[in-house]
Formats: structure tokens, C-alpha cells, sequence
């Protein structure tokens, strides 16, 4: 069980590669907030995973403040460009 | 094995040091110290890391240890790890004042430019 | 036994869902249609993960709560913050795809201003 | 164990990637999000590590507050550097890095 919550992790971790591709190359910077977007939200997820893998509830406080703040930071971003800022 | 970990802290002191040698931009130049300070963070976590070891935490332990063998070498360095919160929080504030100083040079000479800043040369 | 094939088949769905959202957004060409391809990856990518640490770890300790607890969060968060994220692109002038075909906004405020 | 080591080195690898990505990404605005997204793989790796207070910290501060420090200090000098009056030959903040 452990070793499927590691597999798991890893896998859920490596699509943060792939999101990158689309941060490094986004030709504006909204691509590059939905690329931050998704990789926050698979960097959440490889959390948990490995909080799981790890058998230690203590690391899930962060999966949530992860998520929590990821989206937060989305939302004020979207304001800052509305705003003419970026 | 953790020897990876301090060299890849080594690596991104080097890109913070060559972004700080080489950019001319002053907002860049003050994220290349951005990167240095989250090169000591690497450092400072993975010196803290031991062999086999978990968080120093002690509510509801992982599946087959106890709190005994716990306390008995089986976390990680509690002290290292405040050291590097302690670095986090510092590192925040000298940003903010090192942005504020370039937004100030901003206002000042009209660039932001590092050759155009003629305030220093004699 | 069978606990661990139902959380392996729900990681493996939500592993799959995610992959080609991630696909999605390293491939669209503009941001309008790449959005899409995010918020499928949170609905149907995170969510059967999600389920699946439930499964696995069952529903009420503190694993499984705390991953419905976040479970729901990105579900109310990620369509308020995308559609704020689009509404921002739309407004600061992103260019559309030059293949794109229609934009109701465009009309909408066109009709508006000339009736 | 294994698992263990293959978070490690996977998110060190993101990292270092998300650091060249701040050298190379010639627009600051971007420079900020690859920062973000430096702090959100490093708030993974002190999990990793076994440091959830300061993946807490680094979460809030490396991921939030300082691209959001970053992006108003470039709205703020954008105003000023492009701001009316200028000789229109000056340089923006974006474009300076394109010279070298």
C-alpha cells in the first residue's frame, strides 16, 4: 500500500514538469498563471500522496494551506492584471 | 545520498550568482538574491535531514515507531529547521526593503538601469 | 486487497485525466482554450486522487478528512479563480487565437453600445 | 526508501529548473511566476525532508508574498520608468535584459 502511495506521489510530482514547459514558453503572463495554477494543484496532490507514503498526518496541514494560498494568489493576480498592473 | 542535495544547493547559489554578476536590471538582480537565499533553505533543510528520519513531531507517529524511539535520534534536526525559518522570514523583509530601495532609485533617476544609477560613482 | 486495486484504478483515472489536461496546456493555443484544459485537470484529475486517499485511508481519520476538506476547496476556488483569470485576460487585451471563429463578449458589447 | 529518494531528487531537479527558468525568462513578470513556482516546489521538497514548518512558511512567503512584492514593485517602476514626460527613446524595464 505504502509503495502505491509512493508511486502515486511521483507520478502526480512529475506532471509538474510538464507544466513547467508551458510556464517557461507562455507567450503572455495569464499562460503563465495557468501553468502556476496546475502545478500548484499537482504539487498539492504529490503532498498528500506522500503524507500518506510517509504514514505522518502532520504534512496534511500543508496540503491544505498549499491549496488554500495557491488559489488565493490566483485571485490577486487576476486583480493585479485587470488593474493594468502586469 | 544527501550529498545531491548540497550539491544542487551549491548549483543554485551559482545561478543566483550569475544572475546577480551579469543582469543589469535591478528588479533582477533582486531576484538572483531571492535564488541565493532559497540555495541557503536547501542547505540548511538537508543538513538537518538524518538518515531515516522524519519530522519533529511527536502527535501520532508513523506506523511502527513509538515516541521513545522517536526521541532517540529517529526526527530530524529541530534547530536547523529554525534556522531556516528564521532565514524564510528575514529573507522576506530584505526583499521588501531591497524592492522598496529600487522602486525609491526608480523614482529617482527615471531607469532602473544599474549603469544609469550615478549616484555612487565619485 | 481490494481496497488497494480501487485506489490504484482511481489514481491511475485522475493520473490519466491530468496528464492529458497537462498535455492540454503545454498544446492550445491560446490562453481562453487553455484554461479549459486546467479546470478539467482540477475536476476530474484531482478529485478521483482525492477519492482514492479516502479509500485508501478511509473516510474518517484524518487522512481521508482532510482530503475531502480539500476536495472541496478546489472545487468552490478553481472555477471562481479561472473565471477571474479570464475575465482579467479578456479585459487587459489578450489576442485570441487567430483560428477562433467567435467572441460573445465582443458582440455582446457591440449590440449594447449601438442599440 | 527508495520512494523517499526519488521525491528528493525529482524535486530538486524541479528546482533547479524553476531557478534557470528566472535567469532565462527575459520579462520580469514572468521572472515573478517562475519564482512562484520556485517557492511551491521548495514548499515540496522541506515536506520531503521532513520540515512541515517551514513547508508552512515557505507556502505563504515564497509562493504569495514575494511574487506579489515583485509585481507591485514592477507596476510601481513601470509607472515611473515609462511614465509621461520621458524622452521616448528610454528604456522600459522589460527590455533592458533583451540588450545583452
Amino acid at each position: 500500500m505504502t509503495a502505491l502511495y509512493a508511486v502515486v506521489a511521483i507520478a502526480e510530482t512529475s506532471l509538474i514538469a510538464l507544466a513547467m514547459v508551458r510556464l517557461a514558453l507562455g507567450p503572455t503572463v495569464s499562460d503563465r498563471i495557468v501553468a502556476l495554477n496546475t502545478a500548484a494543484a499537482q504539487a498539492t496532490l504529490g503532498l498528500l500522496f506522500f503524507a500518506a507514503f510517509a504514514d505522518r498526518s502532520i504534512y496534511l496541514d500543508v496540503g491544505i494551506w498549499l491549496a488554500s494560498f495557491s488559489y488565493l494568489g490566483t485571485l490577486i493576480w487576476a486583480r493585479l492584471l485587470e488593474r493594468g498592473l502586469l | 545520498m544527501i550529498v545531491v542535495n548540497y550539491l544542487a544547493a551549491g548549483a543554485l547559489f551559482c545561478i543566483g550568482l550569475y544572475v546577480v554578476l551579469t543582469r543589469r536590471n535591478l528588479i533582477k538582480l533582486v531576484m538572483g538574491l531571492s535564488v541565493m537565499e532559497a540555495s541557503t533553505y536547501v542547505l540548511l533543510i538537508s543538513m538537518a535531514y538524518r538518515r531515516g528520519s522524519t519530522a519533529p513531531v511527536f502527535v501520532s507517529p508513523p506506523a511502527g515507531r513509538s515516541v521513545t524511539s522517536l526521541t532517540h535520534g529517529g526526527v530530524a534536526d529541530p534547530v536547523l529547521q529554525n534556522f531556516c525559518l528564521t532565514a524564510i522570514v528575514i529573507g522576506v523583509a530584505a526583499t521588501a526593503v531591497f524592492l522598496s530601495v529600487v522602486v525609491r532609485i526608480a523614482q529617482h533617476y527615471r531607469s532602473i538601469d544599474a549603469d544609469d544609477v550615478r549616484g555612487m560613482r565619485g | 486487497m481490494t481496497t488497494e486495486v480501487i485506489v490504484a484504478i482511481l489514481a491511475g483515472v485522475g493520473w490519466v485525466f491530468s496528464l492529458s489536461g497537462v498535455l492540454g496546456i503545454v498544446r492550445m493555443p491560446d490562453v481562453y482554450s487553455r484554461v479549459q484544459y486546467s479546470t478539467k485537470t482540477i475536476t476530474m484529475g484531482a478529485l478521483p486522487a482525492l477519492v482514492a486517499l479516502v479509500v485508501g485511508e478511509g473516510p474518517v481519520t484524518q487522512y481521508g478528512g482532510r482530503a475531502l476538506v480539500i476536495a472541496a476547496l478546489l472545487g468552490v476556488v478553481n472555477p471562481a479563480a479561472s473565471h477571474a483569470l479570464l475575465r482579467a485576460a479578456y479585459k487587459s487585451g489578450v489576442p485570441q487565437w487567430e483560428g477562433a471563429v467567435r467572441d460573445d463578449a465582443r458582440a455582446r458589447a457591440r449590440k449594447s453600445a449601438s442599440r | 526508501m527508495t520512494g523517499f529518494w526519488v521525491m528528493d531528487y525529482l524535486c530538486l531537479a524541479l528546482v533547479l529548473a524553476a531557478a534557470l527558468m528566472v535567469v532565462r525568462i527575459r520579462n520580469l513578470a514572468g521572472a515573478a511566476m517562475a519564482l512562484s513556482a520556485m517557492g511551491t516546489v521548495l514548499t515540496l521538497l522541506f515536506v520531503v525532508l521532513g520540515a512541515p514548518d517551514d513547508a508552512h512558511s515557505e507556502a505563504v512567503v515564497g509562493a504569495i508574498a514575494l511574487p506579489a512584492l515583485y509585481l507591485i514593485a514592477i507596476g510601481k517602476v513601470r509607472a515611473d520608468v515609462r511614465g509621461p514626460g520621458e524622452q521616448g527613446k528610454r528604456r522600459g524595464p522589460d527590455d533592458m535584459d533583451a540588450r545583452r
